[in-house]
C-alpha cells in the first residue's frame, strides 16, 4: 500500500522523537531501571491475575451458563493466600526500593562538590573554581558530583532523569543530591516541584563532558576569583576576622580546619560542623554557640545573599591557618573601601549588605595583596 | 445480554402515590429538608455541576498540552487552570461525591433507620459545602488561584498575589461541610441500628463509608487548622511557616499531608463499598469473605493515618522516616489487594449479568489495580526519587481517583438510580457510555506513565518537544472521555421523565433499601423493620419473593 | 462557628422535642437512643476539636525544641499568677456547669438556674482576666509583628533573666504567635460557649431541661468541660516552661 | 430497638459529692503544678507538667464528662481521638529528631 511521503516523514519524525526511557546516562540508572522493569514485571503479573479471574468467571459463570449461583462464604486460606503473596511481594519492593534509596542519596566522601542555588525561576550553579553558570551545568564524566542545593525564595526541585536523580531544593537550608555521569552528552535539567508562573520556564541543560574538555571548560568560563576567595573578601568585609581572628584572646572560635570536626556546643552537645551547620551559625548564631564562648555574634539575617553565603562556607571549609586571617585583618579596610567605591554600580547598595563576587585581574589564586584590588562585579552573579 | 432486571408489567406499573418526592412541594421543602434522600438530592445536583466546571478545567489543560509550546493560555492562566481543577475535583467532587449522595441517600435505609442521626446537621452539611463553593467559585471569578491544591508555602504564602486567602477559607469550610457529613455517618451506623441488625449483618457500603468517616472526623480538622495558619502567615505574617523568621516550610508538608493523605482514602473507600454492593448483587452471590473486606477497609482507614510522610521523601525527611512511611505503605496497600481479590472470587460459580453499573465496577477493578500497583511504585522510596512530581505521579492518583472512585460513583448512581427516582436509565446507552468511558481513560492516562518515566515534570505550561506523542494520544484519549461523561448527562435526566417504572427491586438485590417501594417514603419504613438474615442472602430474598412477605412499607 | 453550629444545632432539636411531649424526634425509637445518640455525636465532635487543636500543638513543640532559650524567656513574661487564677476559675467553671447538669438531671429548676449563671459568669471573668494579659502583652510590645520589640529580651530588667542574641530573642515572636494563636482560638470556644449559655440560661428561665429532658444540657456540659481541659494543657505548656526559681 | 444496639446501658447520674471531690482534686493539682514549675527538676520539669495536666484531663473526662460511666464504645471512641493526636505529634516529630541536618 501507499503511504504519503508527508505523512509517513510527520510518523518517521514522532516516533524517532518518541522514546520509553530516558537515557541511562549516570552510574545510578541502570539499577534505577532495573527495579522499574522488576516493578513493572510484578504489576504485570498481578494485572494478568486479575483480568483472568474476572474475565474467565465472566464467561464461565455468566447467567446463561450458570443460572443458580452456589453461595461460598469464603475461604480463609485463599484469603491467607492472597494476603501473604503481596505482602512478600510488597516486602521486596520496600527493602530494594530502600537500598537504591540510600545508594542514590548517601553521598560519597570524596566528590566533587559543585553549589546550586535556586531561584523564582532560574538555576545558578557555583563551582568552587569560581564559574558562575544560569540554567546550565558542566559536569565531567565518570566522576562523582555532589550538589549543595538551596533555594532563596520557595520550593524547587531539582531533576535529572538522564541521572535518574531528583532532590527538592528548599528555603532555608542545605540539601545534597550527588551522582556520577557516565557518558557525554547534553540532558534535561527540569524543576520539577511547582514553584509559581514561570515553572515550566525553569529549566536548564546538563552538560556532561570528557574530564579534559571539562578542564577546558572551567578554565575558559572562570570568573578569575574561586568561591573561598570570593568569601574570603566577604569575611574581611563583614568583618567577622575582628572576633573570628584566631588569637587565643579572640572574642570568636578559631576557624582553621573547623569544617568537619566536633564541636563542643555550649549546652552540652557535639555536633560536626558540616555546610548546614556553618549557614544556620551565620545566620543564627546564638542557637548553636560553641562551649567557651558569649553569644555576642550579631546574626547576619537578610545581609547576606545565598550566594554570598556559599562563598563564606567555602572560605571558612578550605581555611587551613589563621595566617590570611590576620593578613586580611589588615587588608579589610582596603577592601571594604573598594567594595565602597564600586558601591556606585548598580544594585550594590552598602558593601555588607550585597557583596558580589569580585573579577580581580590577575589570574586566580587571589591572595590578601590581591584581594585588595577589586573590579566591578561580574554581571550574571547579581543576587537579588 | 442477559440481565436480571425484574421491572413490573411497564402498562399496569405505577409509581407509587406518595413518596419523599411529592411528600412536600416547593423550593423551600427541598432547601429546608431534614430528609436526607432529598439532602442526597442536592448534593446530587451540586457536585455533579461542580464535577462539570473541573472537568471543563482538565479539558482545557489537555487542549493546552497538545503543542510543546505554550501557545493556548499565558502561564499565570495555565497555573490557575490546574489549580482550579484539583481544588474542585478534590474538595468539592471526590470528598463528598459518593458519601454525600449515594451514601446520605442509602445508609439510613441499610441500617434500617428512619433518617441520619442528626437530619439538621445533615442539611448543615449542605450549606456549608455550598459556602466553601462559594468561596472557592468567588475566588475563580476574581482571577483564580495558582498556588497548586497543595498550598505550598512558602509560594501560597509570600510569592503569589492570588485569591489564595478565599480560596483556603473555601475549602476550609468545605472541610466542615465533610466533618459533619462523617460525623452524622458514624453515630448513625453506631446507634440507628435497627433491631437485628448486627455490624456483620451491615452491608459492606456501611462499613467502607464508616471508614471513610472516621477519616473525615479524625483528618479534617488538622487540613483546617493548617489552613488558618496559612491564612495567617499571609496576612499577618507570623511566621510559622517563614524559614526567614525561623519557622519551618516542611511542618507544613507534614501537617497538609496529615489530612491530605488520608483523604485519598475518604474519597476511594466509599467507592470500594459500591463495588462490593454492585458486585455481590450481579453475581447473585454472597461477597466472598465478607469479613475480610469489612476489615480490610478498616485496617486501610487505621494505617491510612501512618503513611503521610511518602508525599516527603525527596523533602530531606530523616532516613528513619524515609524507612518507617514506606514500609507502612507497603502495608496498606495489601488491604487494598485483598479487596480486589476478593471481588474477583465473588464471581466464582455466580450468575453474572453484565448490566450497567456491573460494567463500571469491572472497569472499577481493572484501573484501580493498575492504580494501586503504581502506587507501590511510588511508596518504594528508591523508585520515587525519580518517578515523584512527574507526570507518572499524576497518572497514579487520576488511574485511582478518577478511574476508580469516578468509575465507582457512577456504578453507584446507576445501581441506585431506581431507587432514587423510581425509574430506569436507558440500558443500552448507559452500557455504550460505560465502554467509552474505560476506553478514553486508559487512552488518556496511560501515556503519562511512559512520559512520566521519561522525566516530564507536572504541572508544566511547556514541555520539550520529544513527549508531544504520548501528550497528542493524552488529549485524544481525554476527548472521548469527556464523551463518555457527557452521555449520562443526557440520558440520566431523560430517564427522569421517560424511562421505565423500576419497581421495587429491580436488581433482586437483598439490601434493606431494595424493600422499600421506591422512590421510598420520607420516613423510609412505616414502622422500623426487624433484620432476621445475613447481609447478601439471596436465598432469603427468593423465600421472600416466593410468598410475597414484604417486611416493610 | 463549628462548634456554634453544632450546639446551637442541638438547641433547635430540642425546641423541636419541646414540641412533641415525648420530646422523641420521629426517627428515634426511643428516648434512651435519642440521649445516647446525640452525646456520641457531640464526642465526635470534640475529637475533631482535639485535631483541630493538635495543629497548634505539634507547630508550639516543634519550635519549643527548636527556640528554647526564647521560648523560656517569653514563658517568664506572663503573668504566673493571672494564669493560675485563670486555670482556677475555669475548673470551677466546670464544676458549676456539672452541677447544672446534675440539677437538671434532678429535675431541680432553680439550681440549674444558679450554676448555668454561675458558669456564665466564670466564664466572663476567664475572659475578663485574659483581656488584662492580652493588654499586658499590647503595653509591653510583645505583640508579634511590627510592633514587637526584643528589647525585654536582649536587655532584661530582671536579674535572673538571661540576656539573649538578638536573632534568638526575634523567635520569641514564634512563642508570642503561639501564645496569641492557641489561647485566642481557646478564647474563641469560650466565647461561643458562653453564648450559648445564655440561650440555655433563658430557656431553663422558662421551664426546659428539668423535665427529664437534658441530652442540651449534657451535651453543651461536654463543651464547655473539653474547653477546659484545652486549657488545663494550655497553662502548664504556656506560663511554666523553666519558671524562674522564687529567690 | 435496644437488644441490637451494644452500646446501651443505664443512664448513670453523678451526684455533687463526686464533683466536690474532683473539683478539689483539680484545684490542689493546680496548685501541685504551679509549686512544681519553681523547683528546679532540669528535664523532669517539663513531664511533671505534662504528667499533672494528663491526670486532670484525665479526672475531668472521666468524671465531669461521665466517661468512666459510659459504654465502652464511648471509652474507646475517646481513646481513638487522643490516639490520633499522638500519631500526629509522635511521628512528626521523630522525622524532625532523626534529621541528620537541621536543626535536631
Amino acid at each position: 500500500m501507499h503511504i504519503s511521503p508527508v505523512l509517513w516523514q510527520f510518523l518517521v519524525r514522532w516516533l524517532t522523537n518518541s522514546a520509553l526511557f530516558p537515557p541511562e546516562a549516570s552510574a545510578i540508572s541502570p539499577y534505577m531501571d532495573a527495579f522499574y522493569f522488576f516493578l513493572i514485571a510484578i504489576s504485570a503479573v498481578g494485572m494478568i491475575a486479575v483480568i483472568i479471574l474476572v474475565f474467565g468467571f465472566s464467561i464461565m459463570y455468566r447467567k446463561e451458563k450458570n443460572p443458580v449461583a452456589t453461595q461460598i462464604e469464603g475461604s480463609t486460606l485463599l484469603e491467607a493466600t492472597w494476603t501473604i503473596i503481596p505482602l512478600a511481594l510488597f516486602m521486596i519492593c520496600f527493602v530494594w526500593g530502600a537500598l537504591l534509596y540510600f545508594r542514590i542519596y548517601d553521598p560519597p566522601t570524596n566528590a566533587m562538590n559543585i553549589y546550586i542555588v535556586g531561584k523564582q525561576w532560574m538555576w545558578k550553579a557555583e563551582h568552587p573554581g569560581g564559574q558562575h553558570e544560569i540554567d546550565s551545568l558542566h559536569i565531567p564524566i565518570n566522576r562523582q558530583v555532589q550538589l549543595t542545593m538551596i533555594s532563596q525564595d520557595v520550593f524547587h526541585s531539582f531533576s535529572i532523569p538522564a541521572f535518574r536523580v531528583k532532590r527538592e531544593v528548599i528555603p532555608g537550608r542545605y540539601s545534597t543530591v550527588w551522582f556520577e555521569a557516565t557518558a557525554t552528552g547534553t540532558y534535561h535539567l527540569f524543576c520539577t516541584q511547582y514553584c509559581g508562573t514561570d515553572h515550566s520556564a525553569m529549566i536548564g541543560e546538563i552538560v556532561a563532558m570528557t574530564p579534559e574538555d571539562y578542564q577546558k571548560w572551567a578554565s575558559g568560563s572562570t570568573s578569575g576569583a574561586s568561591l573561598a576567595q570570593n568569601g574570603e573578601r566577604l569575611f574581611a568585609s563583614l568583618g567577622c576576622n575582628s572576633c573570628h581572628s584566631g588569637a587565643a584572646s579572640a572574642r570568636g572560635p578559631n576557624l582553621a580546619q573547623v569544617y568537619g570536626s566536633q564541636l563542643q556546643l555550649a549546652d552540652g552537645s557535639t555536633v560536626t560542623a558540616n555546610d548546614a551547620f556553618l549557614r544556620e551559625t551565620i545566620l543564627n548564631p546564638s542557637t548553636r554557640v560553641t562551649a567557651g564562648y558569649a553569644p555576642i555574634m550579631p546574626t547576619y539575617q537578610g545581609q547576606v545573599s545565598e550566594e554570598g553565603l556559599i562563598d563564606l562556607v567555602e572560605y571558612i571549609k578550605n581555611l587551613n591557618s589563621n595566617y590570611r586571617i590576620q593578613q586580611t585583618l589588615t587588608t579589610s579596610q582596603i577592601a571594604s573601601g573598594q567594595a565602597g567605591a564600586s558601591s556606585s554600580s548598580p544594585g550594590s547598595s552598602s558593601p555588607a549588605m550585597n557583596y558580589r563576587p569580585q573579577q580581580t585581574l590577575g589570574a586566580g589564586q587571589g591572595g590578601p595583596a590581591k584581594a585588595g584590588k577589586t573590579a566591578p562585579s561580574v554581571p550574571g552573579t547579581v543576587n537579588q | 445480554m442477559s440481565t436480571i432486571v425484574a421491572l413490573p408489567d411497564q402498562e399496569t406499573a405505577r409509581l407509587p402515590k406518595l413518596s419523599y418526592l411529592n411528600s412536600e412541594y416547593g423550593l423551600k421543602s427541598w432547601l429546608l429538608t431534614g430528609d436526607h434522600k432529598r439532602i442526597a438530592m442536592l448534593y446530587l445536583i451540586s457536585i455533579t455541576f461542580f464535577f462539570f466546571i473541573g472537568g471543563a478545567f482538565a479539558g482545557l489543560i489537555r487542549l493546552e498540552l497538545l503543542t510543546p509550546l505554550p501557545d493556548l493560555v499565558a502561564s499565570d492562566t495555565y497555573n490557575k487552570l490546574f489549580t482550579m481543577h484539583g481544588v474542585i475535583m478534590i474538595f468539592l467532587f471526590l470528598v463528598p461525591s459518593v458519601p454525600a449522595t449515594v451514601g446520605n441517600f442509602v445508609i439510613p435505609i441499610m441500617v434500617g433507620a428512619k433518617d441520619l442521626a442528626f437530619p439538621k446537621i445533615n442539611l448543615l452539611s449542605w450549606y456549608l459545602y455550598i459556602a466553601g463553593a462559594c468561596f472557592l467559585v468567588f475566588a475563580l471569578l476574581n482571577g483564580g488561584v495558582d498556588t497548586g491544591w497543595t498550598f505550598t508555602t512558602p509560594l501560597s504564602t509570600h510569592y503569589v498575589n492570588t485569591h489564595v486567602i478565599t480560596a483556603a477559607m473555601g475549602v476550609f469550610i468545605a472541610g466542615f461541610s465533610s466533618i459533619f457529613t462523617g460525623l452524622n455517618f458514624i453515630v448513625t451506623i453506631h446507634r440507628m441500628r435497627c433491631p437485628g441488625m448486627t455490624w456483620f449483618r451491615l452491608p459492606l457500603f456501611c462499613w467502607s463509608n464508616y471508614a471513610a468517616s472516621i477519616l473525615m472526623v479524625l483528618g479534617t480538622p488538622v487540613l483546617a487548622i493548617t489552613l488558618v495558619l496559612v491564612m495567617l502567615e499571609r496576612t499577618v505574617g507570623i511566621g510559622v511557616f517563614d524559614p526567614t523568621k525561623g519557622g519551618d516550610p516542611l511542618l507544613f508538608q507534614h501537617l497538609f499531608w496529615f489530612y491530605s493523605h488520608p483523604a485519598v482514602y475518604i474519597m476511594i473507600l466509599p467507592g470500594m463499598g459500591v463495588i462490593s454492593e454492585v458486585i455481590s448483587t450481579f453475581s447473585r452471590k454472597r461477597v466472598f469473605g465478607y469479613t475480610a473486606v469489612a476489615f480490610s477497609s478498616v485496617a486501610i482507614a487505621v494505617f491510612g493515618f501512618f503513611v503521610w510522610a511518602h508525599h516527603m521523601f525527596i523533602m530531606g525527611v530523616s532516613n528513619y522516616s524515609a524507612l518507617v512511611f514506606s514500609l507502612l505503605t507497603m502495608l496498606v496497600a495489601v488491604p487494598s489487594a485483598i479487596k480486589i481479590f476478593n471481588w474477583a472470587a465473588t464471581l466464582y460459580k455466580g450468575s453474572i449479568t453484565f448490566e450497567t453499573p456491573m460494567l463500571y465496577a469491572f472497569g472499577f477493578m481493572g484501573l484501580f489495580t493498575i492504580g494501586g500497583l503504581t502506587g507501590v511504585f511510588l511508596g518504594s522510596l528508591g523508585m520515587d526519587i525519580h518517578l515523584t512530581e512527574t507526570y507518572f505521579i499524576v497518572a497514579h492518583f487520576h488511574f485511582v481517583m478518577v478511574g476508580g472512585m469516578l468509575m465507582a460513583y457512577l456504578a453507584g448512581v446507576h445501581f441506585w438510580w431506581p431507587k432514587m427516582t423510581g425509574r430506569m436509565y436507558p440500558e443500552s446507552m448507559s452500557q455504550l457510555s460505560a465502554v467509552t468511558t474505560f476506553i478514553g481513560f486508559i487512552l488518556t492516562f496511560f501515556p503519562q506513565f511512559i512520559v512520566g518515566y521519561l522525566g516530564m515534570p507536572r504541572r508544566y505550561h511547556a514541555y520539550p518537544p520529544e513527549f508531544q506523542v504520548l501528550n497528542v494520544l493524552s488529549t485524544a484519549g481525554a476527548t472521548v472521555l469527556g464523551i463518555g461523561y457527557l452521555l449520562p448527562m443526557l440520558y440520566m435526566p431523560w430517564s427522569l421523565k421517560y424511562g421505565k417504572i423500576a419497581g421495587d427491586n429491580p436488581w433482586q438485590a437483598t439490601g434493606l433499601e431494595w424493600q422499600i417501594q421506591s422512590p421510598p417514603l420520607t420516613e423510609n419504613f412505616i414502622d422500623i423493620p426487624v433484620m432476621d438474615h445475613e447481609a447478601y442472602d439471596y436465598d432469603w430474598l427468593e423465600h421472600k419473593t416466593a410468598h410475597e412477605v414484604t417486611t416493610v412499607g | 462557628m463549628d462548634s456554634h453550629a453544632i450546639a446551637t444545632e442541638h438547641g433547635e432539636q430540642e425546641l423541636h422535642g419541646e414540641a412533641h411531649p415525648a420530646h422523641l424526634r420521629h426517627h428515634f425509637v426511643t428516648v434512651d437512643q435519642q440521649r445516647e445518640t446525640a452525646s456520641f455525636g457531640m464526642w465526635l465532635f470534640l475529637l475533631t476539636e482535639i485535631m483541630f487543636f493538635g495543629g497548634l500543638f505539634m507547630a508550639y513543640l516543634l519550635y519549643r525544641n527548636w527556640y528554647y532559650d526564647a521560648f523560656v524567656a517569653s514563658s517568664n513574661t506572663l503573668g504566673i499568677g493571672l494564669g493560675t487564677t485563670n486555670t482556677a476559675v475555669l475548673i470551677l467553671s466546670s464544676f458549676t456547669m456539672a452541677m447544672g447538669v446534675y440539677s437538671a438531671e434532678i429535675r431541680n429548676r432553680k439550681g440549674l438556674l444558679i450554676s448555668l449563671s454561675c458558669t456564665i459568669l466564670l466564664g466572663l471573668v476567664f475572659l475578663g482576666i485574659k483581656s488584662v494579659e492580652y493588654h499586658e502583652k499590647y503595653v509591653e510590645h510583645h505583640i508579634p509583628g511590627a510592633s514587637f520589640s526584643i528589647e525585654d529580651f536582649v536587655h532584661p530588667t530582671d536579674k535572673r533573666d538571661v540576656p539573649l542574641a538578638p536573632d534568638m530573642a526575634q523567635h520569641a515572636q514564634l512563642f508570642f504567635f503561639l501564645y496569641f494563636a492557641m489561647t485566642g482560638m481557646h478564647a474563641l470556644h469560650m466565647i461561643i460557649g458562653i453564648s450559648i449559655l445564655f440561650v440555655l440560661l433563658y430557656q431553663a428561665w422558662h421551664g426546659a431541661y428539668v423535665n427529664g429532658h437534658t441530652s442540651t444540657i449534657d451535651n453543651f456540659g461536654l463543651y464547655w468541660h473539653f474547653v477546659d481541659i484545652v486549657w488545663i494543657f494550655l497553662f502548664p505548656l504556656l506560663y511554666l516552661i523553666s519558671r524562674h526559681p522564687l529567690h | 430497638m435496644t437488644a441490637s444496639s451494644p452500646v446501651s446501658h443505664e443512664h448513670h447520674v453523678v451526684g455533687p459529692k463526686t464533683y466536690l471531690t474532683i473539683l478539689i482534686a483539680l484545684m490542689v493539682l493546680t496548685a501541685t503544678t504551679t509549686g512544681a514549675a519553681y523547683i528546679e527538676m532540669g528535664v523532669f520539669n517539663p513531664i511533671v507538667a505534662l504528667g499533672i495536666a494528663c491526670l486532670k484531663a484525665v479526672l475531668v473526662i472521666l468524671f465531669f464528662m461521665h466517661i468512666r460511666y459510659s459504654s465502652k464504645v464511648m471509652m474507646l471512641t475517646v481513646g481513638a481521638g487522643f490516639f490520633t493526636f499522638l500519631v500526629l505529634i509522635t511521628m512528626t516529630l521523630s522525622d524532625y529528631i532523626s534529621r541528620n541536618w537541621g536543626l535536631w
